[in-house]
């Protein structure tokens, strides 16, 4: 229903004087316009700013793929590494300045595909960074080639015939991996991201987020926006984010159910 | 979404309305233009002419004759965009098209038990007389002529507005219940005092009818004529002889209808002299243009000084002018320059410079001829229980105006009868699905108007009609190309991911990204400051002036946070709350 | 004065003579020259010489294309002003880019007039302005041996002594009407018609044209009056009608062209018009005219720019020689060369 | 004289589909006969950012290099094709949307920016397409229609490589497509007049049917499969990827399969595992991916498996420039790796060597049993040129591996060392051969050893075998009148098409000026190098890195310093550079 004009101009007055996106760099991002990374950056920024998080105190390590340009627009220290190498390096920058807050972000391609042997020993470490990996399961830098989440079929110019190669599940390996905090989110609900994040930030250890979003320029079949917004769903209300098996049986059965699927108690 | 519906009577709704549906707003009948146009565009042709009929009671004849105020504020029109809408040919569309039945009238309430004479039968008259009757006043419309429609009938050329289709409309308005007396000069034949003792109130609406004369020497030669009674003979059918060459003074639709009525008649050589120049001509573009390929010439910035002639009218003589300052809003001053006189040939004179009010006398009242004197706004007058409206009240003005003030002075009436507004202006707001409106109707060409062709063609029968009215085909065509701007697009800030993919599929510069909205005191949109700094991108919002309402927006926003309100400005019966839509 | 942006739209002799002078009166201002066609100014009043081929196309060109960039005047070629706000003091190219300027001077000139009784045969008329005008006719001349010239401006003359020139055979029909606002005096009729018959051209009297057929590429048959002419090109040379169509919604004072005062100013502050599309009242004819001829409109050109940066120079009308109209006398160049 | 010699440029922001268009220009131009030379340079982003710019060159003669003067540019985003205008030629077309969906401040519009002799040539890209087929989308076809008419070029060409361009996207894309193009061609019909354009000489059709357009990256891939290559493993990485998108859609029809790796370790794994087991294998990636699979290239050389790399040189180092064009991963080539690891590494300078060193690369690492590798770069991998292809002979097929003989059934020594250093090598599944490959120094017999002598004469071996090569690899090339020249040009890579064309130019002017062709890198012809540079007062040697790293290779056979002329702009060097820098040493 249309909003009165006095409304709409205090709402966007109540917005400025919060600074809530004061975390944001001046430039606007190069993500091309309606990628579902917009929705994980507008999560992630409420999280910060619901947290009070000094910017300064904050580095955000990424690696190589759309994902990897995030440190640009986020008004923080960014380390944009190489290629698959995400983990190892946020590593290093957590345990040389514990105080720091460190997000890790990248693909589906970066963290399942090259990077996909480091996921395993920050797990284990349980070396406290927050991982978010955007999975649209395609290589979108490169122009649309399957990624390691792509489903078997996916059809794109390097996979003619469709996808042969079946596809990995992200909160299933985290959750094997023994990682201490997994959650499963949607770009399309930044507030639940935020929500996440905020416990995710306060646990202490590593968190893992698997974020569904889409690449509204490469994947015309898969996840598009009207899938996802089909597919996904909240977690049961009885789910028990203490019981590390009942979190493994979710991520076996149900791909889409959003929420924290695990939370280790320390 | 349940249809939510919502009425506002705030001044920032009305503010919102004047800016948005801008048609509507520069309408004097204020109709509801994009919604008869989309009741044409769905083929329902009787809904589309009634719910014309409710803002203006003539929905065939403005079709053909209104001056299209709408047109010119169409946005549309607006330089980038092209050429307006054919709002007015859509109109005539669907008079034309729809099954010839009375249009629904919201039916006569309990009758309130008072009688309203109403003087002058012409477009003012007839609104009045209609929407009293429909509200439950018993109404008796007098009417100096034989037949009603005023200026209608008298004024505009049959080859303009066909009488079947006058007479047709104003049978509508008789059947609401308005007795209709013809042959009966009110204030002559029927002394305005007894009509006063017999009725609540009384309205005068008798138009004007007395030519404006230039008083010029010769003015009085034989083979001289005032616009108006020359229209009025040829309406009447006993034209006066005109011979070859023909001169017609004055630049509006008078005299437009005069040249082209003279070429009917046989004349040769007929030239339309102006004061000023083309450009500030009263009437439209296409009526100059038609005129000119009929064969009528345009010549300008020439005053005429002395009309010269013996026993009868043989030539004018006239005097060269130079635009002088803007007076206000108004037309430029004429400058004469010295000695520039030039003298015209001529066999037949026409002055169509205007006309003014015929001054009803009263007897009552000491010189027994005391003139009315009335206010505008409230329509009464120095005499309790008598108003005035249409022209009569404001001197020449177009057909939509009167119809305007026919209505409101109705409604002004009934409030001073009954002591309580029955009528009153609301903002209408509605949730509603997105328009099947495609990108590619934008770039429809604007359907012309048919007419007769060849020039001749029309000669031949002086009565046919030059404008032959929109095919179906082309009434849908052209329908498309209306932006249905009482479709308010609106962004949830809430759920809004910023991700601006709305602003890539955008036809023009119509979603801003937006530090700060501006309102003025009604707390209505007046303006945004715009950054492409990214931290102060506090909201992504939908400019609605700059809007086409083409919906792309909606189609791709990936969070679905654009929603749509149909907003109308329509009218509400004040006691049940009843809305007419 | 350096924050100072002058635009001149038309690169005709009137605008061009107008940003040179602009370009001395204002060494420090920036000056934009606006020209719809692609190439630098030129003298159309020669192109009948270079039609005749009597000279060669760079003699017409007033000075070569850098010459702009060395006098510092941008010069915007093959680009047109579609819309003007003097209120705003901007204007619009027809790519939508928006221009703002401190003074304007609007010298578009004139497109060629076609009487509307024959505006249906617009299409196989031969009419003669600009350049491109010229090429076609420099193409066309060869492949004819006869010329129709309807109207009978000061062009057609000129293109009437280069058709001679070349061999053809020429058919004259003298159009009251040709030379607007003027209006043909008989005697000036019958001199004109003896000249043109001493250089063996068939001058036809009456005016009134039935009907143009095609027989075939280049051979045309018209019927005037009772008789009929064969010919393989007609020329229509009805003078002038400013080009002043893109001015409608700008508020300027038009009537034929843009009415303006003996200074040429139009009534906007820092606006003025000059050259053939400035409309002045001439108290000799008691009526309007516009300026003919290449030497005025280099005058109006000057006098409009000394006007603009403050002078207060009457529009004089310049030009070597008398030209007799109805005893009215015109200053144009032209007229000695027949 | 050349009758066409026309170079076009389409500029616009990444997401305008100026590379689309460029592509369909390029191939529309060589089926109306004319020879192309383009390549395209682009943004790292997918959208909204940075400028895409497509560089094509159209002449009726053989053509070396892109040439720096435009004379169209087709403007499809009017505040990036500013940086274009400077490069005009006098009288060029510049081609733009003049009807942008606001109005636009001044010198906003391209129109603003360009000189009075400019023709230009306005047309509402924008709006055409949205009339004609509902999207913007369909802007950049539009453009094309009234460059079509502008010029001359029979539409039909045009519409053909749409339909075979979009077939893929379905009916729908292809019709939008289809009546966007015919939109702007009907546009320009009726606008721009018969005598304003200036048209082209087009060749009579069908002259040279055997010519075919590719790119590099296609010439690499058809020459793989021409080898019969069954297998190729790779991973995604501009400006490689397109050679796997290629076979992935080629292979499957020869039987054979592209496995898309998770990484460039994995992939030289695999292509070392293949060979290994006797098939033909390939990758091909860029420097970032290169340098990952170093250690396994060095395991080949010391395992003495065959591999075949396909190195697309792009801007360094690290993630550097994806998208712009370098030559600086020569050292890491030739040196790159643990180790005394000597392999063969060879550079086409062109498409049509892009093709025959790709299919000779296989032959090679099967006789000299190592890895050899392909240095190609952005600008050649991406430019489209008319080539000849006439396909592999059976000799060039031809599986050059030394078997052993019957003899040695039994006792199998896999290193043995032999006068020429390459040892007959077996492979896995025959019987009585069997052997351990390993990347341990290790005996003839294949058994790990450490022992000096071991490793002196191993590694001696090795190396042997490699020197060997050099009868087998590509002569340099020298192109001057064979005497003594004042200036000789040494050029590798892309580079030497510029550098030829700038000697070209002052021969003509009758200077005695030369140019050599190095073609194989490593090893490398010492004595031809040093026999032309005898003959050369100054040795120049222009390349796109900054240390000048074949100068670094070969400078030392001059006996004096060489002259460097080094550039790191991203974009392919301009014969005008070189040849200014030639005038000065002269």
């Amino acid at each position: 229903m249309k909003t009165s004009g006095k409304v709409l101009a205090e709402q966007v007055k109540k917005i400025g004087e919060s600074k809530v996106f004061s975390i944001r760099s001046p430039s606007l991002p190069t993500w091309c316009p309606g990628c579902g990374y917009f929705g994980i950056h507008q999560g992630l920024n409420n999280a910060i700013q619901r947290l009070g998080l000094p910017h300064h105190k904050i580095v955000v390590v990424s690696g190589i793929g759309c994902a990897g340009r995030y440190p640009f627009f986020t008004d923080t220290y960014g380390l944009h590494t190489v290629h698959g190498r995400t983990l190892p390096v946020s590593t290093g920058v957590k345990l040389a300045n514990p105080e720091l807050t460190v997000f890790a972000v990248g693909g589906d391609g970066d963290g399942l595909g090259i990077g996909g042997g480091h996921l395993p020993h920050i797990a284990r470490r349980n070396i406290d960074v927050k991982y978010l990996l955007f999975d649209n399961s395609i290589y979108g830098l490169t122009k649309g080639q399957p990624s390691p989440s792509s489903p078997v079929g996916f059809k794109t110019k390097a996979s003619p015939q469709g996808n042969k190669d079946a596809p990995l599940n992200a909160t299933l390996l985290a959750l094997s991996y023994g990682a201490s905090f997994v959650a499963r989110l949607f770009a399309g609900d930044p507030e639940g991201i935020t929500r996440a994040l905020v416990q995710g930030i306060g646990h202490k250890g590593f968190s893992f987020f698997h974020v569904y979003t889409s690449c509204v320029t490469f994947d015309k079949e898969y996840k598009t926006w009207d899938h996802l917004k089909q597919w996904v769903h909240p977690l049961p209300a009885k789910h028990d984010p203490a019981n590390l098996k009942q979190a493994i049986d979710e991520a076996l059965e149900d791909q889409f159910s959003l929420g924290i699927l695990y939370k280790r108690m320390e | 979404m349940g249809n939510q519906i919502r009425y506002s009577v705030e001044p920032e709704d009305f503010y919102y309305m004047d800016v948005n549906v801008p048609c509507q707003a520069a309408c004097p009948a204020a109709t509801n233009i994009p919604a008869y146009i989309r009741a044409l565009f769905e083929g329902r042709y009787d809904g589309s002419y009634s719910i014309n009929h409710m803002a203006n009671i003539l929905p065939g004849v403005l079709g053909r004759v209104c001056s299209r105020p709408c047109e010119d504020k169409c946005r549309h029109g607006e330089p980038e965009l092209g050429r307006p809408v054919n709002i007015c040919h859509i109109k005539r569309a669907a008079a034309d098209l729809r099954r010839k039945a009375p249009p629904p009238e919201p039916g006569p309430l309990a009758s309130l038990g008072k009688k309203v004479a109403v003087a002058g039968a012409g477009p003012a008259g007839l609104a009045a007389a209609h929407d009293l009757c429909t509200l439950g006043v018993a109404v008796t419309l007098y009417e100096a002529f034989e037949k009603g429609g005023g200026m209608l009938r008298y004024g505009i050329p049959e080859f303009r507005l066909p009488r079947e289709v006058l007479e047709e409309e104003i049978d509508y308005i008789a059947a609401t219940g308005a007795i209709l007396k013809t042959g009966v000069r009110v204030g002559i034949d029927v002394p305005i005092e007894d009509l006063l003792r017999e009725h609540d109130a009384v309205l005068l609406a008798a138009g004007c009818y007395r030519s404006l004369r230039l008083d010029l020497p010769g003015e009085d030669l034989p083979g001289v004529y005032p616009g108006l009674e020359f229209m009025m003979q040829v309406c009447a059918g006993k034209p006066p002889s005109i011979g070859n060459r023909v001169l017609v003074v004055g630049a509006g639709f008078t005299a437009f209808d005069c040249a082209r009525s003279a070429l009917r008649l046989g004349a040769e050589d007929v030239t339309i002299c102006l004061r000023r120049t083309e450009e500030d001509l009263a009437v439209t573009k296409d009526e100059a243009i038609e005129t000119k390929t009929e064969g009528v010439k345009i010549a300008s910035l020439m005053l005429s000084r002395k009309i010269l002639g013996k026993e009868r009218v043989e030539g004018v003589e006239f005097v060269r002018t130079r635009p002088g300052e803007k007076r206000g809003e108004g037309k430029r001053e004429v400058v004469a320059i010295e000695e520039s006189e030039f003298v015209l040939p001529a066999d037949c004179v026409i002055v169509a410079t205007g006309q003014r009010p015929e001054p009803i006398r009263l007897t009552v009242g000491k010189k027994g001829e005391e003139v009315l004197k009335a206010d505008p706004d409230s329509f009464s007058s120095s005499m309790k229980g008598l108003y005035v409206a249409g022209d009569y009240l404001t001197g020449p003005s177009t057909v939509i105006q009167a119809v305007g003030m026919g209505r409101r002075a109705a409604e002004k009436i009934i409030r001073d009868l009954t002591g309580k507004p029955f009528r009153e202006k609301t903002v209408r707001m509605e949730e509603t699905e997105i328009t099947d409106r495609k990108r590619a109707w934008d770039y429809v060409a604007r359907q012309e108007m048919p007419t007769v062709q060849p020039v001749p063609e029309r000669f031949r029968i002086p009565r046919t009609e030059v404008e032959t009215g929109l095919s179906p085909e082309q009434a849908q065509e052209e329908s498309k190309r209306c932006y249905l701007c009482y479709l308010h697009y609106e962004i949830d800030i809430g759920r809004c991911i910023y991700c601006r993919y709305c602003i890539d599929v955008a036809p023009r510069d119509c979603i801003k990204l937006v530090k700060e909205v501006k309102t003025n005191e009604a707390g209505a949109i007046t303006g945004f400051t715009e950054t492409t700094h990214w931290a102060e991108v506090n909201a992504i919002v939908i400019d609605n002036s700059r809007c086409i309402r083409c919906g792309e927006c909606m189609r791709v926003c990936p969070v679905n946070c654009i929603t749509v309100t149909k907003v109308e400005l329509t009218e509400r019966t004040a006691q049940e709350g009843k809305d007419h839509v | 004065m350096s924050e100072e942006h002058f635009i001149v739209i038309g690169n005709g002799p009137a605008g061009h003579h107008a940003a040179v002078t602009l370009r001395l009166e204002a060494p420090g201002a920036r000056i934009t020259l606006i020209s719809k066609e692609p190439h630098g100014g030129y003298r159309p009043h020669l192109l009948p010489k270079w039609i005749s081929g009597n000279i060669k196309e760079e003699a017409l060109y007033v000075c070569p294309v850098e010459e702009y960039k060395n006098m510092a005047i941008k010069l915007r070629s093959g680009q047109k002003v579609v819309a003007l706000n003097p209120g705003q003091k901007e204007l619009v190219l027809d790519h939508k880019e928006v221009l703002r300027f401190s003074g304007l001077i609007i010298s578009v000139g004139g497109t060629p007039r076609i009487p509307e009784p024959l505006l249906i045969f617009k299409d196989i008329l031969f009419t003669l302005k600009t350049l491109e005008d010229a090429r076609v006719w420099r193409e066309e001349i060869p492949r004819v041996d006869s010329v129709l010239m309807m109207g009978g401006d000061l062009t057609s003359l000129a293109v009437t002594k280069a058709l001679l020139g070349l061999g053809k055979k020429v058919y004259f029909m003298v159009n009251e009407e040709a030379f607007w606002p003027l209006r043909w005096s008989l005697s000036l009729f019958e001199e004109m018609s003896h000249r043109l018959q001493q250089k063996g051209v068939e001058v036809l009297a009456d005016q009134r044209v039935k009907g143009i057929t095609r027989k075939g590429d280049c051979d045309y048959e018209i019927q005037i009056g009772r008789q009929t002419v064969r010919v393989g090109m007609i020329g229509a040379f009805f003078g002038l009608t400013p080009d002043v169509r893109f001015l409608a919604a700008s508020g300027l004072r038009l009537d034929r062209g843009i009415l303006v005062d003996e200074y040429l100013y139009t009534g906007f502050k820092g606006v003025y018009a000059t050259g053939d599309c400035a409309q002045i009242y001439h108290p000799a004819l008691r009526d309007y005219w516009v300026s003919v001829g290449h030497d005025n409109a280099v005058e109006l050109g000057r006098t409009a720019a000394l006007n603009l940066v403050g002078n207060t120079v009457k529009a004089g009308a310049a030009g070597k020689c008398i030209f007799e109209v109805q005893g009215i006398k015109v200053n144009t160049s032209w007229w000695t060369e027949f | 004289m050349a009758k066409v010699d026309l170079t076009i440029e389409i500029c616009g922001m990444s997401g305008d589909g100026t590379i689309a268009a460029g592509g369909i220009l390029n191939e529309a131009m060589s089926r109306a006969g004319l020879s192309v030379l383009a390549f395209d340079s682009y943004p790292a982003e997918i959208r909204g950012f940075g400028r895409c710019v497509t560089h094509s060159r159209f002449g009726d003669q053989e053509m070396q290099a892109l040439s720096e003067k435009t004379h169209v540019l087709i403007s499809l985003d009017d505040k990036e094709s500013q940086s274009r205008t400077p490069f005009l030629a006098k009288n060029a077309v510049v081609l733009f949307d003049n009807k942008p969906p606001s109005y636009v401040e001044e010198g906003t519009s391209i129109a603003a920016h360009v000189e009075p002799d400019v023709r230009l040539f306005g047309m509402p890209f924008t709006d055409l397409a949205a009339a004609a087929s509902g999207s913007t989308r369909g802007r950049n076809l539009a453009a094309l229609g009234g460059f079509a008419v502008i010029f001359g070029v029979p539409p039909a060409h045009f519409r053909e490589v749409i339909a075979k361009k979009f077939k893929a996207k379905g009916e729908k894309v292809l019709d939008a497509n289809l009546k966007s193009f015919d939109a702007g061609y009907r546009y320009a019909s009726e606008a721009f007049k018969e005598r304003e354009r200036p048209v082209l000489l087009l060749p009579e059709p069908g002259k040279d049917e055997e010519r075919i357009l590719i790119s590099g990256n296609e010439a690499v891939a058809r020459a793989a499969l021409d080898a019969g290559l069954k297998l190729y493993f790779g991973y995604p990485i501009t400006p490689a990827t397109p050679i796997m998108e290629y076979l992935a859609k080629a292979l499957p029809a020869k039987g054979g399969r592209m496995v898309q790796m998770e990484d460039e370790i994995a992939s030289i794994g695999a292509v070392l595992g293949s060979f290994f087991a006797g098939k033909r294998a390939m990758t091909a990636t860029s420097g970032p991916g290169f340098a990952l699979m170093t250690e396994l290239i060095t395991h080949g050389v010391m395992s003495e498996t065959p591999a075949v790399i396909i190195n697309a040189q792009r801007g360094g180092p690290a993630t550097g420039m994806p998208s712009k064009t370098e030559q600086s991963d020569l050292q890491a080539a030739v040196f790159g790796g643990p180790g005394d690891s000597a392999r063969i590494v060879i550079a086409p300078t062109n498409v049509r060597e892009c093709y025959e060193f790709t299919l000779m690369s296989f032959q090679l690492a099967e006789r000299y049993q190592t890895p050899v590798i392909v240095l190609t770069d952005f600008f050649l991998n991406n430019r489209v040129e008319k080539v000849k292809i006439v396909g592999a002979s059976e000799a060039q097929r031809e599986d050059w591996n030394l078997y052993p003989d019957e003899s040695s059934r039994g006792q199998y020594e896999r290193y043995r060392v032999t006068e020429s250093g390459i040892s007959p090598r077996a492979i896995p599944g025959t019987e009585g051969f069997l052997f351990d490959a390993t990347g341990l120094e290790h005996t003839e017999k294949g058994r790990p050893d450490y022992s000096s002598e071991i490793h002196s004469k191993m590694t001696e071996k090795r190396h042997r075998k490699i020197r060997g090569a050099l009868n087998d690899l590509p002569e340099p090339v020298e192109f001057s009148s064979g005497e003594a020249m004042d200036v000789g040009v040494i050029a590798w890579g892309s580079t030497f098409g510029s550098a030829l064309e700038a000697v070209l130019r002052t021969q003509q002017e009758g200077m005695k000026v030369g140019a050599l062709k190095m073609m194989s890198l490593f090893p490398y012809h010492a004595e031809a190098i040093r026999a032309f540079m005898k003959k050369c007062k100054e040795i120049l040697i222009p390349e796109l890195n900054y240390e000048g790293q074949l100068a670094n290779l070969v400078g030392h056979l001059h006996g004096k310093d060489v002259v460097r002329l080094n550039r790191t702009t991203g974009m392919p060097m301009s014969p005008t550079l070189i040849y200014e820098r030639i005038k000065t040493l002269i």
